[in-house]
This record gives structure tokens, C-alpha cells and sequence, in this order.
């Protein structure tokens, strides 16, 4: 069994890499696959601090878990509408280039 | 005498793995599992060519392949001689690597998901505690494949077939999962043995306690059929390849071991679909009758299969293809509802477990029966017959 | 158990970065994919079976094909491959690469670092199915009705405006 | 019953399991012939592909084409080559020399029989025409095409009759015409048609 310290320092990884595409990524579905790896990476510590903790019985982590990854499908699908939305009215998924109130 | 037979793979694995040093056997028994699954339904698949085309001949009058060897019982063997032989086309536009991984990941999630399934007593790969949830997430994977192959061919007849696809199996996949969500409600279990064992026993000593015998049970099959059979893209639900259409969707641009892979992995997921069927409703490896339980489990399950099979090639030689809007609206306006209110059929017949007056079962097969009945009526009224909505007429036509 | 983490852990990043660097969305979309089966496959090592399979099937299932739908819907599968080697984009990188040096140095620093699992907890479908009925039945009606939210909210996000005439 | 959604279905899979097992006690619902095994018999109006006909019992003397090239000239796909026989000195025969059709160009119209003056050219009913050479074997040359009048007659009867009765009919005219010709001239003598040869 690996230490704790690998699974949050993968974790830690993980977040900084969809930190990173989320920032310099200019398609919008890109920027929303990034914040989808952070989610992930988030993921990974509950059920690490889960499976190392004192009460791993009480199952807090895989719940939390679970109910993340609920959150997240609700996320993505409300997010690709609106992504398809935003395609709709400016012919256009790059984030910079929807940046007028105006439509 | 017959224990030893109804064990007799079980044991026999055994035996080779404990022949082994105890190092190596953490790696032998999976190695092992993986090798006679792969083994014994590639053979399925070969037989199944050869009687599906055989059987569609006999359903439409015809012959069937009678050619190679005595009454063409060789023809599999001839057609993976020619796919084998056949000239590997790659379009220039195409992109190489996704073109070559597809197959790979349209067969790998396939297999895995015979891991949980039980082909007999003891006979399971693995008993994850959440099997049937394991059989869906693998699953899942072959959408992506399809996916792969549709873009990767760089064909506007095979991207619009992918697109098809997806969109199919997404929309099926949902009363496909709900209808054996119910059989979970009543089993209470996610594992596929312990789903076979609360099916064992008998009423009144000779009807078995299959789901299928129940209201609930009987409406979950006929949907969880339907949906299968989209879910595997076999007519009537082959859209996505319909090659009056589009050719051939998703597999245009495939040639040779690549498309024999495709066709492999369709097929491999009918088994593997029927076989899933099987354990949640019609009782697994169980026998039907008490007086014939000794008769070794797997070939009750091997039986079970082939009858499964066969039903999916006469419904494939009786049903034509449907339009891609009907194939929508009879996912989410029609089996959706369905599977919604089995669901709670399911549930009231769970619930009314310990009724125990006389006629109990009969007054909870009626009761479960006619509310699943009604809402049948009623949608199909909505839906197909309702003023508006019937048959087409034409007017100039006739 | 070791090697399978490392060999999962190095799977699971290199999907990623691939799914953040590559020029082409499509493969972006594959190696995500790829790194969300490499997490579950932790998830699975670390013995939260349940969660692993979930993640398999929301992940790769629904939230791979909805991007792929979102991609094919918006012509962004046939893009130009675009590269980022911008200003702006480095300036994102040496951010990304901050938060992993204090995020690091945290976990680093924290007495957590050397702690070993305790022994393997029995979780079963059963058990979680009973605390999520019995403890946490408020969040999951709540995660329902999000979802519920969420399904409505996308068709009508995504509905063509028909009234408008479309813009 | 009928009313009952999901009915058809059920007819429809009743009529495809009756196909099922009827297909094996039943030879004469089998749609199927195994073709080279056993072969539909030919149809008297079956067509496929042009044949010259001879009278008699040598193909090349006894060829009805005289080589007037009408066929040659309304084949749409022009698929018919005539070279005429010339004799010693250069003249042109009512022969030809070269009568070639291309099989891999025919469209099977029959638009050379129906122009034809001699009833010469008339359509085979052979079918297996295939081969493996693509270039040479599919091209029929005057020897390949040349049948006799009696080959004719098995395979289109009726037509054939009606042929043979005009050509008979023809030639008795031509016989009474000659006939009273020769009256004519015996009657009335003038240079033999002999001394008009060299």
C-alpha cells in the first residue's frame, strides 16, 4: 500500500494540471474539461483521507465522493448547454471571443 | 457423481492452478478465466455467424450458406479466411492512430464485463459486490469506441453513423439499467451470484422463482429485450448502420481483422447482454424444473443463451428498421414512462411480500399486472393510435 | 500494490496533461477519458468499489460523450489544431505550477505524509445504500433534485429558440 | 385482439416462424436455386447477347449476313466491328470478313435484330459468359457467334417459325419471280446472264 502522502501529492498533480488548462486553454469545452480534472483531483483526496483515516467504516469519504460525482455530471451537462447556447448565438466556443454583454 | 460435474470447470481450474507454484498462481487463476472466456465465446461468436445466417435464410425462405463443407457448417471458418486475407485500408485523411485504437476499445470493455457475469454455479470470474453496476460502467466504454471509429474515419456517412450510434445507446441505456434496477429492488443486491440465488427454489415445487414470472418481472424482460437489442445495434434498432442510409455508419472505412474486430465486439456484446438478461430474469444457470436440477448448471446457462440468441435472429428476421425519430420517441416517451412505473410495481410487489392471506400471490400478480397493463394501453393509445397519431394514411397513393 | 499505483498514477497524469496540451479536441477528449479510468482504478486499489464503478459510468459514460455531443454539435471536432505558446498561457502554467508547489509543500509539510492504511474496511453496497437512505437521505434528495434541475435547465438551455425566429 | 397495440408485431413474428419451420417440410416454399447445381430453365423470350445465324452445315458459306453494316451503325453502344471480305482484285464481298462483338460492351438491346434486313443476327440465350481474361476472352469473333439455323430454333420456337415462314415465303417469291423472269426470257431471247461474267 502506497503512503498517504503519494495519493494527495497525485492529487495535488491532477488539480494543477487542470488548473492549468483551465487557464491558458482557450476553447470553452477545454476550460470545462479542466475544471472536471480539479473535481477528479478532489475526488481522489476524499477517498484517500477516507481509506487512510481513523473511522474508515463510517464510509464519510466514498459518500461525499459519490455525491461529487452527482454534482458533477449535473455540472458538465448544464455547462455543454450552455456552451451549445453560446455557439448558438456567436458562431464561436473560444472564450475570448464571447466577451460583449451584447449579444 | 453429478456434483463433480456440475463443478467440474471449477474444479478443474483448481487443480491446474494448484499444480503451479504459489507465486505464479496470483497471476494464473485471472490469466486462466480470461483465456476460457475469450476462448469459449469466440467459438460462441463463430457458431453464431453460421446459425444467424442459416436461421435468417430459413426465416425468409430461403437456404442459408450450404456450401463450405457439409451443410456449411465450415462457412465461419471461410469467412474469417477472407477477413483475415483481406487488404488493411487506412484513408489518407484518416486519423491513424484513434483509427487503430477503436477496435481495440470497442472489444476490451466487452470482455471485461464477462468477468462478473456467473456461467454456472461458482462458475463467475469475479464476485464483485457491485457487479451489475460494474457490467454498465464497462459497457459504457464501447460508446467512446464507436465514437473513435465514426470521427477517426474522417466519412461524413460513417461520423453521422457514429453519431447515431451514441445517440442510441445513451437514450437505450437508460431503460436498460432501470428495468434491471428493479430486479435489483427486489433482490436487494448489486452482485449478479446473489441476484441468481434469490431466484433458486420453486412454487409449489415446480414453478421456479425466476423474476420472469412475475408482473413486474415479465414487463422488465420484454423492456430490458427491447433494449438490449438497441443497445447492441441489431435490427430493428441498426440505424447506425442501416446501409440502405448510411452505408455502413461507423465501420465504412474498416476493412479486414479490424472490421472482423467490430463485428467480433457486436456480437460478443449480444452474449454478453443475453447473458446479463438470463441472470436477472429468467433465473441464471438455475433449472426450470426441480426433476431436472441435475443436470449441470452451465449447460442450463449455455441453453438459456442459445434460446436468447435465437430469439434476437428472428426478431432481426421479422422487424423492419425503424426511422431515427420513431427510435427517439419510443426511447424516452414510450420505454422510459414504462420502466418508470415497473419500477414501482416492483416495489408494491416487494413491499406486499408478506401478504399472507389466501390468494395473495394471485390478488399481487393481477394488481401488479393491471397497472402495468393500463399504463401500456394508455401510452401505446397516446403515442401510436390516438386521433393524429394513428397509422399514416395516404391519400393518393392507394 | 505499490507498482500498480505508480504504473495507474503515471496513466492517470499523462492522460491528463495530454487531455489539457494536445492541439486537437477530439484526442483532448480521449486522454481524458483515459485519466478518468486511470482514477478509477485508484479508486478501486484504495477499495472503494462502488465509487470506482460509479466514476467509470458517470466519467467515461455520460461526461466523455457529453463533451464529444457538445464537440460534433459545435463543429469544434474539425477545428484547427491550436497550440497554446501565448503570454497569457505561460502566465497560467507558472500559476498551475505555484498551486502544485504549495500544495506539495503543505502535504509535505503536514504530519499526514508517512501515515499507513489501517486494514482494509468492508465496504458493502448494502452499507452504503443503508447510510445513504438513513444519514445522508437530506443530500441525496438534494443531489435528486439538482440533477432533476440540471437535466431541465440543459434542454431548455440547449432548446432552439423556435419563438425567436433563431438567431 | 386485432386493436391490441404491439398485435402486429406478433402476427409478423407468427408469419416469420411458420417460414421457419415450413422451410424444412416444405421444399416448395424455398425461393431458392442453387444455381450451378440446378438451373432455372430458360425462357423462350430470354435474351442476352447477339448470335449470326447460318443455314446449313457450314457456318462460313451458309452465314445469312451479308454484311450491309446497319447493325454496325445503330448499336448505341457500338459494340459491333464488321470488316468486309474482299476477293483477289480488292472487291468488295456480300461477306464479312470480321464480324466482332464486344460482350463486356453489350447492353443486350436487341436493336441489331430488329434492323436487320436478313434475319442474320439474332439473340443467344447463353448467360455464362464469364471469364478470366478481360481483354481477349471477351471479345466474340465471327466463329464464336456463328450458330446454326437449328441451334435457333430450340431456343426461340415461335420466333423462329415465324422466321423460317418468311424467309420461305421470301424465297418462294424470289423462285416465282426468278421463274417468271426465266419465262420472260426464253420467251424473249437475249444475252445469257452468263456473258455478262468475265
Amino acid at each position: 500500500m502506497p503512503p498517504l502522502h503519494a495519493y494527495l501529492l497525485l492529487s495535488a498533480a491532477l488539480f494543477a494540471i487542470g488548473l492549468a488548462g483551465a487557464l491558458t486553454r482557450r476553447h470553452a469545452i477545454l476550460v470545462l474539461v479542466g475544471i472536471e480534472l480539479m473535481l477528479n483531483a478532489a475526488n481522489l483526496n476524499f477517498i484517500a483521507f477516507w481509506r487512510y483515516g481513523a473511522r474508515p467504516e463510517a464510509l464519510t469519504g466514498v459518500l461525499f465522493a459519490m455525491f461529487s460525482i452527482g454534482i458533477a455530471a449535473a455540472e458538465a451537462a448544464v455547462g455543454l448547454a450552455l456552451i451549445i447556447a453560446v455557439y448558438r448565438h456567436f458562431r464561436t466556443t473560444t472564450v475570448n471571443d464571447v466577451n460583449e454583454l451584447r449579444g | 457423481m453429478m456434483e463433480t460435474l456440475d463443478q467440474l470447470f471449477v474444479l478443474l481450474k483448481r487443480w491446474v492452478v494448484g499444480e503451479f507454484p504459489a507465486a505464479w498462481r496470483l497471476w494464473l487463476s485471472p490469466l486462466i478465466d480470461a483465456g476460457a472466456i475469450i476462448g469459449v465465446f469466440a467459438g460462441l461468436f463463430a457458431v453464431t455467424t453460421l446459425l444467424e445466417r442459416k436461421g435468417l435464410g430459413r426465416l425468409q425462405n430461403r437456404m442459408g450458406p450450404n456450401r463450405v463443407g457439409p451443410f456449411g457448417v465450415l462457412q465461419p471458418l471461410a469467412d474469417g479466411l477472407k477477413m483475415l486475407t483481406k487488404e488493411d485500408i487506412v484513408p489518407r485523411a484518416a486519423d491513424r492512430v484513434v483509427h487503430f485504437l477503436a477496435p481495440i476499445a470497442m472489444v476490451t470493455p466487452i470482455l471485461l464485463a464477462y468477468a462478473v457475469l456467473p456461467f454456472g454455479r461458482n462458475l463467475v470470474a469475479v464476485d464483485f459486490d457491485a457487479g451489475l453496476l460494474f457490467f454498465f460502467a464497462v459497457g459504457a466504454g464501447t460508446e467512446l469506441a464507436v465514437f473513435m471509429a465514426g470521427w477517426s474515419s474522417r466519412n461524413k456517412y460513417s461520423l453521422l453513423g457514429a453519431m447515431r450510434g451514441i445517440a442510441q445507446m445513451i437514450s437505450y441505456e437508460v431503460p436498460l439499467v432501470l428495468s434491471a434496477v428493479a430486479v435489483v429492488l427486489v433482490a436487494g443486491s448489486l452482485s449478479l451470484p446473489s441476484i441468481v440465488d434469490s431466484q433458486a427454489g420453486y412454487h409449489w415445487g415446480w414453478l421456479a422463482r425466476w423474476h420472469v414470472f412475475t408482473p413486474w418481472g415479465l414487463a422488465g424482460f420484454i423492456l430490458f429485450l427491447i433494449a438490449a437489442t438497441a443497445e447492441s445495434n441489431r435490427s430493428p434498432f441498426d440505424l447506425p448502420e442501416g446501409e440502405s442510409e448510411i452505408i455502413a455508419g461507423h465501420l465504412i472505412e474498416y476493412s479486414g481483422f479490424k472490421y472482423a474486430l467490430f463485428f467480433l465486439g457486436e456480437y460478443l456484446g449480444l452474449f454478453a447482454v443475453s447473458a446479463l438478461g438470463i441472470t436477472l430474469f429468467l433465473g441464471g444457470w438455475q433449472a426450470p424444473v426441480p426433476f431436472l436440477a441435475w443436470v449441470p448448471s452451465y449447460l442450463w446457462f449455455g441453453a438459456k443463451l442459445l434460446g436468447c440468441i435465437a430469439l434476437f435472429i428472428w426478431l432481426r428476421g421479422t422487424m423492419p428498421r425503424l426511422r431515427t425519430d420513431q427510435l427517439m420517441n419510443f426511447a424516452w416517451k414510450f420505454m422510459l414512462p414504462l420502466v418508470l412505473v415497473n419500477l414501482v410495481v416492483a416495489a408494491l410487489w416487494h413491499g406486499t411480500a408478506a401478504w399472507g392471506f389466501f390468494g395473495a400471490g394471485a390478488t399481487r400478480w393481477l394488481l401488479g399486472g393491471a397497472v402495468l397493463w393500463l399504463t401500456y394501453s394508455a401510452l401505446s393509445h397516446a403515442l401510436f393510435t390516438a386521433p393524429g397519431r394513428g397509422p399514416r394514411t395516404y391519400r393518393y397513393a392507394d | 500494490m505499490e507498482t500498480a499505483f505508480y504504473v495507474l498514477a503515471a496513466v492517470t497524469v499523462a492522460g491528463a496533461v495530454a487531455a489539457m496540451a494536445l492541439p486537437r479536441l477530439v484526442h483532448c477528449t480521449l486522454c481524458l477519458a483515459v485519466a478518468f479510468v486511470g482514477l478509477a482504478g485508484h479508486f478501486l486499489l484504495l477499495g472503494a468499489e462502488f465509487v470506482s464503478f460509479a466514476q467509470v459510468l458517470v466519467y467515461v459514460g455520460a461526461v466523455a460523450i457529453l463533451v464529444v455531443f457538445a464537440m460534433l454539435l459545435t463543429r469544434s471536432a474539425d477545428a484547427p489544431p491550436a497550440w497554446v505558446v501565448s503570454r497569457p498561457g505561460l502566465l497560467g502554467v507558472g500559476v498551475a505550477v505555484l498551486v502544485f508547489g504549495c500544495l506539495a509543500a503543505t502535504v509535505a509539510g503536514s504530519g499526514l505524509a508517512g501515515r499507513e492504511a489501517p486494514p482494509a474496511p468492508e465496504v458493502t453496497v448494502k452499507a452504503l445504500g443503508e447510510r445513504l437512505m438513513a444519514e445522508y437521505v437530506v443530500p441525496l434528495e438534494v443531489v435528486g433534485l439538482l440533477l432533476t434541475a440540471a437535466l431541465i435547465g440543459a434542454v431548455i438551455l440547449a432548446l432552439e429558440d423556435r419563438a425567436k425566429g433563431g438567431t | 385482439m386485432k386493436h391490441t397495440p404491439g398485435w402486429g408485431l406478433l402476427k409478423g413474428l407468427f408469419e416469420t416462424a411458420r417460414n421457419f419451420v415450413g422451410s424444412y417440410y416444405q421444399p416448395g416454399r424455398l425461393t431458392t436455386i442453387e444455381y450451378p447445381d440446378e438451373r432455372l430453365p430458360v425462357q423462350e423470350n430470354f435474351r442476352n447477347f447477339p448470335m449470326l445465324i447460318y443455314d446449313g452445315a457450314d457456318p462460313e458459306r451458309g452465314l445469312r449476313c451479308v454484311g450491309c453494316k446497319i447493325c454496325e451503325k445503330e448499336c448505341p453502344p457500338q459494340c459491333i466491328y464488321i470488316v468486309l471480305e474482299r476477293d483477289r482484285s480488292g472487291k468488295v464481298q456480300k461477306r464479312p470478313r470480321l464480324f466482332d462483338i464486344d460482350v463486356s460492351v453489350c447492353m443486350s438491346c436487341q436493336i441489331c435484330v430488329e434492323v436487320c434486313p436478313f434475319d442474320a443476327i439474332k439473340m443467344n440465350t447463353e448467360y455464362e459468359l464469364s471469364t478470366g481474361d478481360r481483354f481477349g476472352a471477351l471479345l466474340l469473333r465471327k466463329a464464336e457467334l456463328a450458330k446454326p439455323n437449328e441451334y435457333y430454333r430450340r431456343l426461340h420456337p415461335t420466333e423462329a417459325a415465324e422466321v423460317d415462314a418468311r424467309l420461305a415465303a421470301a424465297a418462294q417469291a424470289k423462285a416465282a419471280a426468278q421463274a417468271k423472269e426465266q419465262a420472260k426470257l426464253t420467251a424473249k431471247p437475249a444475252k445469257p446472264a452468263w456473258s455478262t461474267q468475265p
